[in-house]
């Protein structure tokens, strides 16, 4: 057992911290009224396609790496070849693109790999859905997710593909060629 | 015997009055409780419920509880698994009866009053065993027994505590024993009384089950304990008990030890009352929520080996003091 | 990488063969290999039961290491897929009790003399040894993505 | 997931068997223990798992290497980052693909974040294993999740996600370290260090959880040795072993720090060894930050189509020091693009193999106490 003085003040030093506590500031967050930030890069949203501000038009071009690095393997595109676009990127778009959202595990490989920045995550929240099919992310929702974005771009998460790429880029902060002696 | 308590109406009426005020001062206190704990966790505590701070909560609860299944088990002893709650309530309320308001006044004004509260106190033990042994449930079985445990032997340093007050009034009437304070309250006594007074508090802990001595629902060992089974109404009562059952011990410590409705006369005596059993409630809450628990049989060598030798040496002077005084 | 001696002592002694990461032990030797290996060698602490699937075999591997020398060795065993039981090595070493129960479990290799050799990960009545390569992954109670909203009335 | 062949027996003279979970407060997710008492005094535990079984072992096999580190973040989910590090480290050893000195860095940067924020998970509900959620330890556990919190909005801030980060990639990391981003975890680790003071009066300055904690429990080194307990539960029994002193990787070689231990073996030994951790932790994350080295973080093409990156014919196998211990991967390749086998090595696993050894004799409130300092994560004892 241990000796009379540890057991005082012991005991003592466990109620003066819990005195002293007691007059602190709560952390508690009022969470309806009092919404915390959510950080720039946050990926714990819905998802978007976006859409070319300029003309408009839809980014996905249907090339599948987005399904071929998925782990989950939730994310269904197929191809389809139409007109050229105004922008010049290319003349396929996804036919289908089908996000399965409940198996997502926010792992964002979808958005690194992404050549056109076409998929991004959204920074607000997925909305509660009353059955399993409100949360299948079909190529509508991911568009209309995108048009919400196009009207209100801080929605999106700043993690694009060219942000991404740009932050794990193999000459990233390396002295460049010519200015080397 | 007071003259409210005269006919057989006005028993009822003033039972259902008191009974009313006393089962709204039991859900406030768990609002209290919850408050209190909250500010030592830097936490806020109920809030919504009532904007601000939650005022409804308590009501919300008892709601939520009584409209709540009220579930049986089919392998549970059912007579005494309904009576388990009963037991602990009506014990506890019971012993509010005994607890002097103002100069010779307690619902219960009997000679022996001080025993027949320390009987009652002792008796929602017996709702919990109880309680705990037809729930036919073996971490209710094992809270039973625990409970068994620590009462045979946190029982008996209580006592021996409450003996001090009544030795040095000379009498066994809650009454007279407020009375007998009127110079000195019986903690100011030097070091007998503090003495009395500390062992009295750790037993109350032990006897209204606050950590570090709440052996019998270690919920993180026997989930919810003896209450484990119970669901809805039912369980309601036996929160409702353990509260009542606390403030009766604080109650009983204001009255013996702290002059119970004596105070300065800007006041009225109840209200003296009420705030010592409040600070003792808080005092309790504050210990409660700061310290670990024991292990039981940690708990009990404390009990057997520092209380009991303590308070048996304590009432040894007591006593030799009355005779030489 | 292994202690060259090490590896020479049980080649020499019990026809150790060296392998990536570790030597390959004949089964029958497996038993006296270890308790040298943690009596002789120093090599007390266990580190890690597993198991591949080769050709023929199940390669049983136990992974001891030397903490003085720092040395991590895999000690590997081949049983043969058509009657696969080995010597437990729980009573040399006690962490390879559960261990060999999870390669039991998850491969099917009986270990005799094992105290207490039940599936550990999977349930009981669990069809079949899943790390086993012709144990297939489309079962047909797992998940598979959506790609279609399901009919009015099941989601 | 062993249910029938526990042999429950209830004889005659009073022992009582008890099942304790898989749905208990204190087993720390979904343990089962199956405890045979006689009065309150364990004579016999059988721990039982496998409820949180995943099948990530045999999930690997059908991924393909560059998919994989977020997959294995879901195992030991309190320190998500120490899996996929084990994971990165081995493939990159097999594939002998070079990473960039500052991914090493950022990827020690995380870990160790990680560490502070699991060891205060860890404290927090031992706080609730001896303390109760109705006492004293839901208040050293609120003070814990205070803390802990604050270093999740930080990691959120940093990489995006709370908890799985997903920071490691095979050849580099993902998330760069801004001036700003810094400067926030320096404030943030002085912080924490004011708050360790606190947490110890709570605590292991508190003569009730002397005595919870003293004499119980208690591991021999030679039986820590044989049974393979691993992390701060081997360096409480006197062991001193840890991974990234005995075999550095990531920038540990170049970091300054103590390995912690005690010699005592019982559940406060490992409760001190893990507390001074998370001192050494912060000054860590400090050491990080003034030292951090600049120069890309990824040195491989972007990633494209997983299937394109293959590893060699070979095996590796590569161990981090998780905040529970070794936590090793070994992968066996067959030149493809995914692991022909691969073996996850978790400390929770074997941490709790000791768990048959330690309780009997013991009552059944020193078995949360037990099971609380041995701080086992179900994800990673079922994978």
């Amino acid at each position: 057992m241990p000796s009379l003085g540890t057991i005082v003040f012991g005991t003592l030093q466990t109620m003066g911290m819990t005195l002293r506590a007691a007059f602190r500031r709560g952390n508690t967050v009022p969470y309806p009224r009092k919404k915390r930030r959510v950080p720039g890069q946050w990926r714990a949203g819905s998802f978007a396609l976006t859409f070319d501000p300029a003309t408009g038009e839809e980014n996905c071009i249907g090339c599948r790496l987005c399904e071929y690095i998925c782990p989950s393997e939730i994310i269904t595109v197929s191809l389809r070849k139409g007109e050229p676009r105004k922008n010049g990127i290319g003349a396929t778009f996804c036919d289908a693109f089908v996000l399965d959202y409940q198996a997502c595990m926010q792992c964002e490989l979808c958005i690194q790999v992404c050549p056109t920045d076409a998929i991004v995550m959204t920074r607000a929240l997925a909305p509660a859905v009353r059955s399993r099919n409100g949360l299948l992310l079909t190529k509508e929702r991911l568009m209309d997710n995108g048009q919400a974005l196009l009207a209100a771009p801080a929605l999106a998460s700043e993690a694009t593909a060219t942000k991404l790429r740009e932050w794990t880029d193999a000459a990233r902060g390396l002295p460049k060629a010519e200015e080397t002696p | 015997m007071s003259a409210l308590t005269t006919g057989w109406l006005g028993a009822v009426v003033l039972s259902a009055t008191v009974l009313g005020v006393a089962m709204t001062i039991v859900a406030y206190l768990t609002w209290l409780e919850r408050k209190v704990a909250a500010r030592m966790q830097n936490r806020i505590g109920p809030y919504e419920v009532g904007f601000p701070h939650g005022w409804l909560q308590p009501l919300a609860d008892v709601v939520k509880l009584i409209i709540k299944e009220d579930i049986t088990p089919r392998a549970a002893d059912r007579i005494l698994f309904n009576l388990g709650p009963l037991l602990v309530v009506v014990p506890a309320l019971t012993g509010f009866a005994f607890i002097p308001i103002a100069k010779g006044l307690a619902i219960v004004d009997h000679a022996y009053s001080f025993l027949f509260f320390t009987a009652f106190a002792s008796l929602t033990l017996l709702g919990v065993f109880a309680a705990g042994w037809s729930s036919n449930n073996k971490y209710a079985l094992l809270s039973a027994l625990r409970m068994v445990a620590m009462a045979a032997s946190y029982e008996v340093p209580m006592i021996l505590a409450l003996l001090i007050p009544a030795l040095l009034s000379g009498s066994f009437q809650l009454t007279e024993v407020v009375e007998a304070q009127r110079g000195l309250w019986f903690i100011g006594y030097p070091l007998v009384g503090q003495v009395a007074f500390l062992i009295f508090l750790i037993c109350a802990l032990a006897e209204g089950n606050k950590s570090p001595l709440d052996i019998l629902d270690a919920e993180s060992e026997l989930i919810a304990a003896y209450n484990v089974e119970y669901s809805g109404i039912k369980f309601a009562l036996f929160y409702a008990g353990e509260y009542a059952h606390t403030l009766a011990i604080c109650a009983l410590a204001a009255t013996v030890f702290l002059g119970g409705y004596l105070g300065p006369a800007f006041l009225p005596g109840f209200v003296w009352l009420a705030a010592k059993c409040l600070v003792l409630f808080v005092v309790i809450l504050w210990i409660r929520w700061s310290l670990m628990r024991l292990r039981i049989d940690q708990a009990i060598r404390i009990n057997w080996m520092i209380l009991l030798p303590a308070a048996l040496v304590n009432v040894l002077i007591a006593a030799f003091w009355v005779v030489g005084r | 990488m292994p202690a060259p001696e090490v590896v020479l002592a049980l080649s020499t002694r019990f026809g150790a063969t060296p392998c990536p990461l570790g030597v390959e032990i004949p089964a029958g030797e497996l038993l006296t290999a270890m308790r040298a290996l943690r009596d002789a060698h120093g090599y007390r602490y266990y580190v890690l039961g597993t198991a591949t699937e080769r050709e023929t075999t199940y390669e049983v591997g136990h992974v001891v290491r030397n903490l003085e020398t720092n040395d991590t060795l895999f000690v590997k065993v081949g049983v043969p897929k058509d009657a696969p039981t080995l010597d437990s090595i729980a009573f040399v070493y006690a962490g390879a009790e559960w261990q060999e129960r999870e390669i039991f479990d998850l491969f099917g290799v009986t270990f005799t003399a094992h105290p207490d050799l039940r599936r550990i990960l999977m349930p009981d009545d669990y069809p079949g040894h899943p790390l086993r390569k012709s144990f297939a992954m489309d079962t047909p109670w797992g998940y598979r993505p959506a790609t279609a909203p399901a009919p009015e009335g099941e989601a | 997931m062993s249910a029938a062949p526990v042999e429950i027996v209830e004889r005659e003279f009073g022992e009582l068997a008890l099942n304790m979970g898989p749905q208990h407060p204190s087993t720390h997710g979904v343990l089962r223990l199956v405890l045979h008492l006689s009065g309150e005094t364990v004579i016999k535990a059988i721990p039982v798992i496998g409820y949180l079984h995943r099948g990530v072992e045999k999930l690997s096999e059908h991924l393909a290497y560059d998919q994989l580190a977020p997959v294995y973040e879901r195992d030991d989910y309190l320190a998500p980052t120490a899996n996929s590090n084990a994971f990165v480290l081995a493939v990159e050893q097999l594939g002998s693909i070079a990473v960039p000195r500052r991914a090493q860095w950022l990827r020690a940067f995380v870990a160790e974040w990680q560490r502070v924020s699991s060891h205060l998970v860890w404290l927090g509900t031992l706080g609730l294993d001896l303390g109760g959620a109705l006492g004293g330890g839901t208040t050293l556990y609120m003070y814990c999740f205070r803390e802990r919190e604050r270093i999740l909005d930080f990691l959120e801030e940093f990489t995006g996600t709370r908890f799985h980060t997903n920071t490691n990639l095979v050849g580099g990391a993902r998330y760069d370290l801004d001036a700003a981003m810094a400067a926030r975890s320096d404030a943030l680790a002085a912080s924490i260090k004011t708050a360790l003071p606190e947490l110890w009066a709570m605590s292991g300055g508190n003569p009730i959880f002397q005595e919870r904690t003293r004499g119980v429990g208690v591991i021999s080194a030679d039986l820590a040795l044989g049974v393979g307990v691993t992390g701060p539960t081997l360096r409480a029994s006197g062991v001193s072993y840890d991974v990234r002193k005995a075999a550095s990787y990531d920038a540990y070689a170049e970091l300054p720090f103590q390995v912690v231990t005690r010699t005592a073996g019982d559940a406060e030994a490992r409760f001190q060894v893990r507390f001074d951790e998370l001192a050494e932790s912060l000054k860590l994350v400090r050491t990080i930050v003034a030292g951090l080295p600049t120069g890309p973080i990824f040195a491989r093409k972007p990633l494209k189509n997983p299937k394109a990156t293959k590893l060699p014919k070979g095996e590796a196998y590569a161990a981090v020091e998780s905040p529970r211990g070794e936590l090793g991967f070994h992968i066996v390749s067959d030149g493809s693009a995914k692991p022909y086998r691969l073996k996850i090595n978790a400390p929770s696993f074997k941490n709790l193999q000791i768990v048959p050894h330690l309780l009997p004799g013991g009552l059944v409130a020193d078995v949360v106490a037990i099971l609380g300092s041995l701080d086992p994560v179900m994800g990673d004892v079922d994978r």
